[in-house]
């Protein structure tokens, strides 16, 4: 029986697998690596870093709803100078690749952000956050507005020689175009997708449900959206994909992987089982085995339509 | 903290639509302590997706004890379990109640379901310091007095007990109290929290609460169960870390 | 006890309750009228009429998902010819308000086919499907295109003096805006939303489950976005919608009408239990009476935010 | 076609991973036809969200039986189903089989689960006709023959039977039933059907088969079943409403 490759390029990112742990979903990594060995992950991402720390929304944050949760965390972080001194000491221990998500609200406070992790070797890559509303174009969100992405991937990329991953909002009628404006822009690759904007009221009190009143969509219950996404930019195009969404278990990593992503990252699903992440690992290698694949890259975008 | 799955023994209903279910779990009652809780997965599904957060009610040997009323769809598929099938619990998880301390009497105040957390904690506290329990409800059938020591009930109504709620029986009762060293360990809806607190801060009473908020994880990565602290308003504390059980001088209500 | 007033006015068109059956999961009303009486009813809308009869995707056209499914029928239906030739007869039997759902690749097919069915006293409405190729502009949606939605209205508002509504595509940034251009165009409802894009594959064979490839999300597991586009529009445009999206009984009819909708469709749970529409009419009797409102049209947008 | 929920009376394992499940109602039982077929809601929650089709297994008085395997979630709530427990079941749906018309000798083919129809087909035919059933599967623990009458076998892997597809059998077969007035009744993977058609078409055999294709409702208002028709190719039939049983000639397989 021999081995098999798990490892996967992100474009200049090379990870030893597919399996990312979502931003949001894992904090700091504290918590989680009491349930999951790290350093058999393919990397980790942070909570969204913001240039100030952020109290974040009040309660109520999170509702559940069918096969799904809605949240309205409101960005809640130290910041990236807080994230420097008293988390990256923690990571550090452990031999896992580091992703920061940056979330900001004006161009300028992106690549400022950039600029203060550039620095930390331990970081290989930036996720970029774009569902965050744009203050200086009315308030509008970054995400669903082309130029304003294309802005940012451009400022970013000019700051950092770091693999940089723009994380795009699903909320849009072609995701494809976006991708596209991100590979001229110079980004090496795209996470697709965030959450979809839901919401749920309580039928007696008449009010939301939550205070933000709306949330992101995550779990299950979007899977079929992120595929369909995902699938979108692989066909029209050329550019590496990490494909989010609704993942439960190791067939929906393969799935999402056929339909054109390099790479996975679970959310949603750490909350439900922290443990499960290294088990899908496992499992993924079983599949290949099993089936006589080699190298699991082989599957990217391996759909037969 | 880990993630076992332990086998159902038995459920009863104890009173109406209470009830206590008794699971054989050797790991979570060597970890457990009054006040923590357990995230519990109701189906082997995804439906329902997110686990449902339960207080330890109580540990006997090597055998947890849950006790919930069915108020949704999660907890009616817990209630419909059958004996010998197996039990997904995350736990035990949040700080517990700090039961140390120069106090000579604990009273305990609990308002409907926030009885759940006090058979435990009455194991704990027997023999070692006085208990007085001050139990209310919106009735009769809303007082729940299960494994409780040296009760005094009130309820909304007057179907059972005092009528009023059980801030009120504790103002009526604190007189006498207030001439012992006391220590309140509370539990229940969070307007019943609020009257406590005003009570304990103007009698300067030390008190600590369990609180309540939707939660998705239950211990720490979600961030989805923020509570405003009063030391630092610039940063959230989380129920099911820096809690479930809080002084009630540290929190805002 | 006084009775409840259920009935809901949508522009100009008045319903004696607010529960409509959605287009595309009745047929033209002869099978489900086994299991529901229609004339206890709200409305009925038709199947997609097309022009010529389609015939439509070859198998699988439908799979189910986490609390969800994807269909892709691909519009199959008799015509609008046949239809007024065999099926109004049927309908014409049963007192229920027909609402004709009209879907069209052209803006001139659009009119033809309001032209054919305009004469037809039995048809109370148009309801205009958007969420079609628009074959002259290269094939994208018409729903996703603002001008195209503009377009559309207007041109059959000119040949109509029935109700229109206009049915929006949720797989856009922001929907209200594509209200407001209804609502100029002299459009007199929306409805809200269609299905959003999915798609799911088959991890074996590497091929999609649907011959379609992409399919239409639909059930319990889109509600929360739907809810979201319903407010979102309730919020910014002043014009009466139509809730739907994962309808299962009803409390999510009531948090409908909360957030913004004068009537509900509902569409897959007709499948699941073809009896539940009447059943939730008489719920909804009950709760409005177990609450004191007199008039269930008061619930509409009566949000607390 | 209506909607009952009827008890389940029990469930049994005839072999390894199929079940027959025996419900009480009469309702079903008065209105069932060999061929026909149920559309079962699994869970009392959303989850999963469709209704389940099964065919009609058998009826006994005001019994109904269906048969089994556990392949997914659905199937596998439905076996963990609790005796006395409530099945939620739209039916019967379909057009079921033709058993008229002059032929002396029903010859019933199947492949694997496609056994599911021919035990209430078989007590039908039962006395009227001669019977002879040809099963298949992929191994010895895929032969159904489950309440059949004059049974041979095949396996593609030998294991079972004759060492080869049922069609194979079938063919081997032909001389000696061409001989007398026959009618096959078939149900089975469609790549079986497939080649069945041939055979009856090159020797002019009646045949009916019944299909199978991913549903939604069930009754024909979601056209989510299409099945190509030999005599109008401007439109699809529907497997639900105009089959699940067609003469091998109307359809396209
Ligand atoms: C720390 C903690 C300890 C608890 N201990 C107990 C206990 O010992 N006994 C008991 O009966 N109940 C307890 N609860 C409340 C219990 O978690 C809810 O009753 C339960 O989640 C309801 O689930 P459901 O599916 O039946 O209800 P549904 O209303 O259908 O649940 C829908 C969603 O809302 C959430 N939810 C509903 N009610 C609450 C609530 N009161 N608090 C937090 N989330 C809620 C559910 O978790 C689920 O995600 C506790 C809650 C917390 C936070
Ligand atoms: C008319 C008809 C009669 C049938 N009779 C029987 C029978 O008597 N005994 C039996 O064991 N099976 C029968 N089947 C197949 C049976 O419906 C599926 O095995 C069952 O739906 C699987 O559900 P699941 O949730 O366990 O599997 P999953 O794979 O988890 O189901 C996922 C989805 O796919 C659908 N699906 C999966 N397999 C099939 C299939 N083969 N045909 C149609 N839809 C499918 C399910 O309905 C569900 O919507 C019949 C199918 C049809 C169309
Ligand atoms: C509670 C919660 C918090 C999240 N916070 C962030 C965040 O800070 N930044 C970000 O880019 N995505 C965030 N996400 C989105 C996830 O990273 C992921 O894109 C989304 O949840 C879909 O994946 P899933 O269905 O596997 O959860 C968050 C998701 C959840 C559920
Ligand atoms: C099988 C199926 C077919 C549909 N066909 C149509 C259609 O022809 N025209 C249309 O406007 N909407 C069609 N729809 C969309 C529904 O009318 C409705 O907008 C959507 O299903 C969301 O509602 P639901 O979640 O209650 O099903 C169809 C939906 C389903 C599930
Ligand atoms: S519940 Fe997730 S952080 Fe508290
Ligand atoms: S399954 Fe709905 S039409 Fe056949």
């Amino acid at each position: 029986m021999i081995a098999v490759d798990l490892t996967v390029n992100i474009g200049k990112l090379k990870l030893r697998n597919p399996v990312i742990l979502a931003s949001g979903t894992v904090g700091y990594g504290n918590e989680i690596s009491e349930f999951a060995d790290l350093s058999k992950l393919g990397a980790i991402v942070t909570k969204s870093l913001s240039l100030k720390p952020r109290k974040g929304n009040p309660p109520q944050r999170i509702v559940e709803t069918p096969s799904g949760m809605l949240n309205a965390i409101g960005l809640a972080n130290v910041g990236v100078e807080e994230f420097v001194k008293d988390k990256i000491p923690f990571l550090a221990q452990h031999d896992v690749p580091l992703i920061c998500n940056i979330a900001a609200s004006t161009v300028e406070e992106y690549v400022e952000c950039t600029n203060i992790l550039n620095g930390e070797d331990i970081i290989k890559a930036f996720e970029i956050n774009v569902s965050c509303p744009n203050v200086k174009d009315g308030g509008l969100q970054f995400g669903n507005d082309i130029k304003s992405v294309g802005k940012v991937t451009e400022a970013v990329r000019a700051v950092t020689d770091k693999s940089l991953i723009i994380k795009l909002s699903p909320n849009v009628s072609y995701i494809s175009e976006f991708a596209r404006v991100v590979k001229d822009a110079g980004g090496d690759a795209v996470s697709a997708i965030n959450t979809l904007v839901g919401t749920s009221f309580n039928i007696f009190t008449r009010r939301p449900k939550i205070h933000n009143v709306n949330g992101g969509l995550s779990g299950p219950a979007i899977k079929p959206v992120a595929l369909a996404k995902v699938l979108e930019i692989s066909r029209k195009v050329d550019i590496p994909i990490i494909g989010i969404g609704g993942i439960m278990n190791w067939k929906d990593v393969i799935e999402f992987m056929i339909v054109g992503a390099s790479a996975v990252q679970i959310g949603t699903l750490n909350f439900i089982d922290p443990t499960s992440s290294v088990k899908i690992v496992n499992e993924l290698e079983e599949y290949c085995t099993n089936n006589n694949f080699k190298k699991i890259s082989d599957l990217t975008a391996s759909y037969i339509i | 903290m880990q993630i076992v799955k332990s086998p159902l023994i038995e459920t009863t209903e104890v009173q109406e639509n209470i009830f206590i279910q008794k699971v054989h779990s050797p790991e979570i009652a060597a970890e457990a302590k009054p006040g923590k809780f357990l995230n519990i997965r109701v189906s082997e599904t995804i439906y329902p997706l997110l686990r449902r957060p339960f207080s330890v009610c109580d540990v006997d040997g090597e055998y947890i004890f849950l006790m919930y009323n069915v108020t949704g769809e999660g907890t009616g598929l817990l209630a419909h379990k059958m004996p010998g099938s197996f039990i997904d619990i995350l736990g035990p998880l949040g700080n517990g109640f700090n039961i140390e301390g120069d106090y000579d009497t604990a009273v305990i105040l609990a308002g409907g379901l926030g009885a759940a957390p006090f058979p435990f904690l009455t194991r704990k506290l027997d023999g070692k310091k006085n208990i007085l329990s001050l139990i209310g409800g919106r009735n009769k059938k809303d007082v729940i007095t299960y494994n409780l020591k040296n009760v005094l009930t009130a309820s909304d109504d007057g179907s059972e007990g005092m009528k009023g709620n059980v801030v009120d029986l504790f103002k009526a009762n604190l007189k006498e109290l207030t001439i012992k060293r006391i220590k309140v360990f509370a539990c229940g809806p969070t307007p019943m929290l609020r009257a406590l607190k005003n009570v304990c801060i103007d009698n300067n009473i030390n008190c600590e609460v369990s609180t309540e908020c939707a939660m998705a994880c239950g211990f720490g990565i979600c961030q989805g169960c923020p509570i405003e602290s009063c030391q630092n308003q610039d940063t959230y504390l989380l129920v099911c870390k820096d809690g479930p059980v809080f002084n009630v001088k540290d929190v805002l209500l």
